[in-house]
């Protein structure tokens, strides 16, 4: 097939995915959100349910009107968006849905992925400084703070997952969490890496994921009651939505990022390895959901904490016990 | 103004740090964590605030000045507009400085009538405390649950008033009329409606359930702690000197409740326990507050069996003409000490009122609280003041 | 600072189950407006107004604390109501508005009115695009009049 | 509960009017009154400072300070009263108040009206600072040593002190009181009587 063919078919159908899975998280995050807090939520939007919210929420921000700030640095405020965006939307290049569905085999998937998803933190802090407001300002630092702060957390966690699984391929480390630990009573048994020897860095991972993407407890970028909105108090209309379906996509990104490291990806027990392709999107959708649901019931249940408390627990803690597990994990590796 | 901010220990550690003072931040007066029209002038370095000056009046209504012109009764319409949370609780002290001056008393009925609803009040603006304080530490969910909750409070205030945030149901000598003053109506009471006390019970018994959820949520919540404990510690003798009352007051250790102190309704034959806090910082003000919803659930417990039936109205002239002289009337609202000096020179209208006002002196304190801390405590503190503008600038 | 940091946080947790056990019961919403609240016969809506009860003495709109009673009529002389008798005058009635765009529902003038003429009724859809249109005039205010409920049985 | 209005300042032996009685004394207070629970010490204008200092060892709760404007000038509200009232002065007060029982004093200082001039509370009660900068603002009575007398409700640019009685309400002015519309009596034999022309003076 022509290569330029093959590519665009490919980025519409990451855009499609990527924009449904916003969508919809967006969607669940309005509606379960609501029921927690004792509301009903969107009603009305698209008849049962409100599912259209999101949607009508998109239709009403494309309408606005894309205000800048009259002294802010244009170029940097206008472009602050699209780098968010490109680093959600350059994440799901490399997760695997199925054996063959994949967007890009990298070899070096894991080291691609952290490499992206830290872009964000550039486009953040563009967003801050080009705003002309206090507010922005502080928030994009807060930002720029906190991403520095637990990318070395969340790289420590991965490495763990890459000592263990031997590869950085993504597709091969799901691999390794499906091969034959033992066997039962005849039943070959394979475990994800969560349940042999990953729960550490698993948790570790999800904490530095929640920091990374600024959501509660770890929300203080955007920080509503301190800093109005933050990094995004002065962004209207297309701008606007451009930032938030990015949060979203990027929630959806590190979920996945995290079924795949930790969950098994793709893969699931029993499944006959012809089925892959097939089922593999569904059970990581499966896994994915199950990890964007307590996201969001995490944000709806938590405070935050203050900047320096999370700076503190990254590299008081954090740091130090991933670095811990990572010396464990490479003792049972060479052990065994 | 420098001198005694200089003095505050944390600017000491602040100026061996390297400083990058001289950005001005003006937080508010359209800003999340004002509550409405506050406007904070703080000078920061990072996010260290090194001076602050916060500045009021947005909401100005000039109520002082407009009870000069109304009669009692209307002023009465006006007082429970100032802290609209507790608009009945407003009403209590006003009333009982006019009943004052005319010399008359309300009846027993009326007065536990009074006691009950002001204990609502009490309940409904704690509750919405509990909604504001979280969600300036980020936290959207108690908001939503304590709304929920002080709904009931709300339809039992409505139930009886027929307001569910403006009660105006005082009147000098008792309580309002039902239906006018008309030759059908004229005996229409304003009694309470049937069912009423059964209604409460068992709003009461919600009442606890929710204190169980707002510790569950809250209290409990590990990050709430992180976030509070320690953070804006009020010492007793500032909180007195600068006039804090309330529960403010009473997290910094000195147990001084009106309700104990003062002889008013009749508090003094019911058994409840003042609370009280030593630490003095935004955590025990939550969990006074926390205690006092409590406490207000065991007064209305009790005032229901107490309650005696009777008549509502003391006779009063039909036209209220108030005798010369003043009057200092005060009362334990649900932010503190709130009070009324009232300056009759005889006639309908008074000729001067002074309006003491709760939220106005718990928050003069800001400039010293505030200096030395960083923006993240700044919304911790001032959510745990619990002040309501309209009572600021009324 | 960094107090309270330790594990196992059972706190969050419990607050965790909390917001979940909330998410599965139902949300205690009336759905307005396809499901309408049903306010308390107390309820302060609106002021409805029997004309025929109104002897315009203008107590009301003077005890009005926002001034927002506007009370018109004129006088007519009444024959006597037996032959002989002394000759009566009666007020008419001309013009009575309320201008809710004013009101501050304090009630005020019900409570003062001698003659029954005012009533509270719990009614509240009455909101307008133009605030001009929130004058209620008489016609308007008599309409309100059906909705006023019975009074609520009292608590002995 | 409460005293007879026609009789404010007779001595009487509540233990409140002891306290007063007591505390005028020990600080050397002009006179004191004690009517309706509300205890008034009257202390010289130039002695304010001082004996509020020192009754704070006792009294420590500042509860609020604040003015009453004696002169009636105007005619919105309840109209002139008697010339002979007519007075040129302000009275300052402050609330002081104990925080374990139910004893507080409110401390009077007469200022004539044009020398409005009074010692600032600000140097040892931080509270004071609000309250003296509302009263400058509405009544504007200066406090000598208090720097920060900027407006503390009004916008910067506001001309005129709102609560003097000289300050008209503008809202008062502006609008025709719907009340005066009529001229006409009450039908007769009704227990309203002729109650009908009052309100305006």
């Amino acid at each position: 097939m022509n290569i330029w063919l093959e590519l665009a078919l490919t980025l519409v159908v990451m855009l499609v995915v990527v924009l449904t899975a916003s969508l919809v998280t967006i969607y669940v995050e309005l509606k379960a959100g609501s029921h927690m807090q004792a509301r009903i939520g969107p009603y009305y939007a698209g008849g049962r349910w409100g599912w259209a919210q999101p949607l009508a929420d998109g239709a009403k921000f494309l309408q606005k009107e894309d205000l800048a700030p009259a002294k802010a640095d244009r170029p940097v405020y206008r472009l602050a968006p699209f780098v968010v965006m490109m680093s959600a939307l350059g994440i799901f290049a490399v997760i695997p849905l199925g054996p063959d569905l994949v967007g890009a085999k990298l070899d070096l998937g894991v080291y691609f992925l952290l490499a992206i998803s830290s872009f964000s933190a550039l486009g953040v802090l563009m967003a801050g400084w080009s705003s002309a407001n206090k507010y922005s300002l502080i928030g994009g630092l807060r930002a720029a703070a906190q991403l520095i702060a637990y990318e070395i957390p969340l790289i420590l966690a991965v490495v763990a997952v890459v000592i263990q699984a031997g590869t950085m391929s993504l597709i091969g480390i799901v691999d390794a969490q499906q091969a034959t630990l033992f066997t039962l009573g005849g039943i070959e048994v394979a475990l994800p890496f969560i349940l042999t020897g990953q729960l550490v860095s698993f948790f570790i991972f999800m904490i530095a994921a929640v920091a990374e993407l600024s959501r509660i407890p770890f929300d203080m970028p955007i920080a509503e009651s301190e800093l109005t909105m933050g990094y995004l108090t002065e962004y209207t209309g297309i701008r606007f939505t451009m930032f938030f379906l990015g949060e979203y996509a990027t929630v959806v990104g590190f979920s996945a990022i995290a079924a795949t490291l930790y969950l098994g990806g793709y893969g699931a027990p029993f499944l006959p390895e012809s089925m892959a392709n097939v089922a593999g999107p569904a059970i990581l959708l499966l896994k994915v959901s199950a990890l964007v649901f307590v996201i969001i019931w995490i944000r709806f249940t938590w405070p935050r904490l203050r900047e320096d408390q999370l700076q503190s627990m990254a590299w008081r803690w954090l740091i130090p016990i991933s670095l811990i597990n990572i010396a464990v994990i490479a003792v049972f590796k060479v052990a065994f | 103004m420098t001198s005694r901010q200089l003095m505050h220990r944390s600017e000491v550690a602040v100026s061996v740090e390297l400083e990058t003072p001289g950005m001005t931040l003006n937080i508010g007066p359209q800003h999340p964590s004002t509550h409405g029209v506050l406007r904070l002038v703080a000078k920061i370095s990072g996010e260290r605030i090194h001076e602050i000056e916060p500045v009021i009046g947005y909401m100005h209504r000039g109520y002082e000045k407009l009870s000069e012109v109304r009669t009692y009764a209307q002023i009465t319409a006006l007082v429970n507009r100032i802290d609209w949370v507790a608009g009945f609780a407003n009403e209590v002290p006003f009333i009982l400085g006019v009943e004052k001056l005319v010399g008359v008393e309300a009846p027993e009925r009326a007065q536990w009538i009074r006691l009950i609803l002001t204990e609502l009040a009490r309940i409904s603006s704690h509750l919405v405390f509990m909604c504001s304080f979280p969600l300036e530490l980020g936290a959207s969910t108690p908001l939503m649950h304590m709304l929920r909750d002080r709904e009931h409070i709300l339809e039992l205030i409505e139930d009886v008033t027929g307001g569910r945030f403006h009660p105006n149901f005082n009147r000098v000598g008792g309580v309002k009329p039902a239906y006018g003053g008309g030759s059908k109506t004229k005996k229409q009471s304003m009694d309470l409606p049937a069912g009423f006390f059964k209604r409460t019970l068992k709003a009461m018994d919600l009442m606890d359930q929710t204190c169980e959820d707002i510790d569950t949520l809250v209290t409990g919540n590990e990050l709430v702690r992180a976030r509070t404990i320690g953070i804006g510690v009020i010492p007793a003798e500032k909180a007195i000197e600068y006039g804090m009352s309330g529960p403010n007051l009473r997290a910094s250790g000195v147990a001084y409740d009106l309700r104990k102190v003062d002889n008013y309704l009749p508090y003094d034959q019911i058994d409840f326990d003042v609370v009280t806090r030593t630490g003095g910082d935004s955590f025990d003000r939550y969990l006074v507050r926390v205690g006092e919803i409590r406490e207000s659930v065991k007064i209305i417990r009790q005032a229901v069996d107490i309650i005696p039936a009777g008549p509502l109205q003391a006779k009063v002239p039909r036209v209220l003409k108030v005798p010369e002289g003043q009057v200092y009337s005060r009362a334990e609202n649900p932010k503190g000490e709130f009070g009324y000096y009232i300056v009759s020179e005889g006639g309908k209208m008074p000729y001067r009122l002074k309006i003491r006002s709760t939220s106005f002196s718990n928050l003069s304190i800001l400039p010293w609280i505030l200096v030395g801390q960083l923006i993240p405590d700044l919304v911790a503190i001032m959510g745990s003041l619990d002040f309501v503008l309209g009572d600021v600038d009324r | 600072m960094s107090k309270g940091i330790k594990f196992p946080f059972p706190g969050l947790f419990k607050g965790m189950a909390l917001t979940f056990k909330t998410m599965v019961k139902k949300a205690p919403v009336t759905m307005y407006p396809d499901v309408k609240e049903i306010p308390v016969p107390r309820a302060r809506g609106v002021i409805s107004l029997d004309a025929e009860a109104c002897t315009v003495c203008m107590l009301c709109a003077r005890e009005c604390p926002d001034w927002c009673i506007y009370i018109e009529g004129h006088k007519v002389e009444k024959a006597p109501s037996k032959p002989g008798g002394r000759v009566r005058t009666e007020s008419i009635l001309d013009r009575f508005d309320i201008d809710y765009g004013l009101c501050m529902y304090c009630g005020i003038c019900v409570d003062v009115c001698p003659f029954d003429a005012l009533f509270w009724s719990p009614e509240y859809e009455y909101s307008e695009m133009k605030i001009s249109n929130l004058l209620h005039n008489q016609e308007r205010l008599g309409e309100w009049l059906k909705t006023v409920p019975e009074p609520p049985a009292l608590e002995s | 509960m409460s005293d007879q209005p026609d009789a404010p300042a007779e001595p009487d032996t509540t233990p409140l009017a002891d306290y007063a009685a007591d505390i005028t004394e020990r600080l050397g207070a002009e006179r004191y009154t004690v009517e309706f629970d509300t205890a008034r010490v009257f202390v010289a204008k130039d002695k304010w400072v001082d004996t509020i200092n020192e009754a704070r060892g006792e009294l420590p709760f500042f509860s609020w300070l604040s003015a009453i404007d004696w002169s009636r000038e105007t005619e919105v509200g309840e109209g002139v009263a008697d010339p002979d009232k007519l007075e040129e002065r302000f009275e300052v007060m402050c609330r002081l108040s104990s925080v374990t029982d139910d004893k507080a004093i409110i401390f009077f200082a007469t200022l004539p009206k044009d020398d409005a001039t009074i010692g600032s509370l600000t140097a040892t009660i931080g509270g004071a600072e609000w309250h003296e900068r509302e009263a400058h603002e509405m009544f504007g009575i200066m406090f000598e040593g208090n720097e920060n007398l900027v407006p503390l409700y009004l916008p910067d640019d506001f001309i005129g002190n709102p609560l003097l009685k000289s300050y008209p309400l503008i809202a008062r002015e502006v609008k025709p009181w719907p009340g005066e519309v009529d001229v006409e009596g009450l039908p007769v034999g009704d227990d309203e009587g002729s109650d009908d022309e009052e309100g305006e003076a």
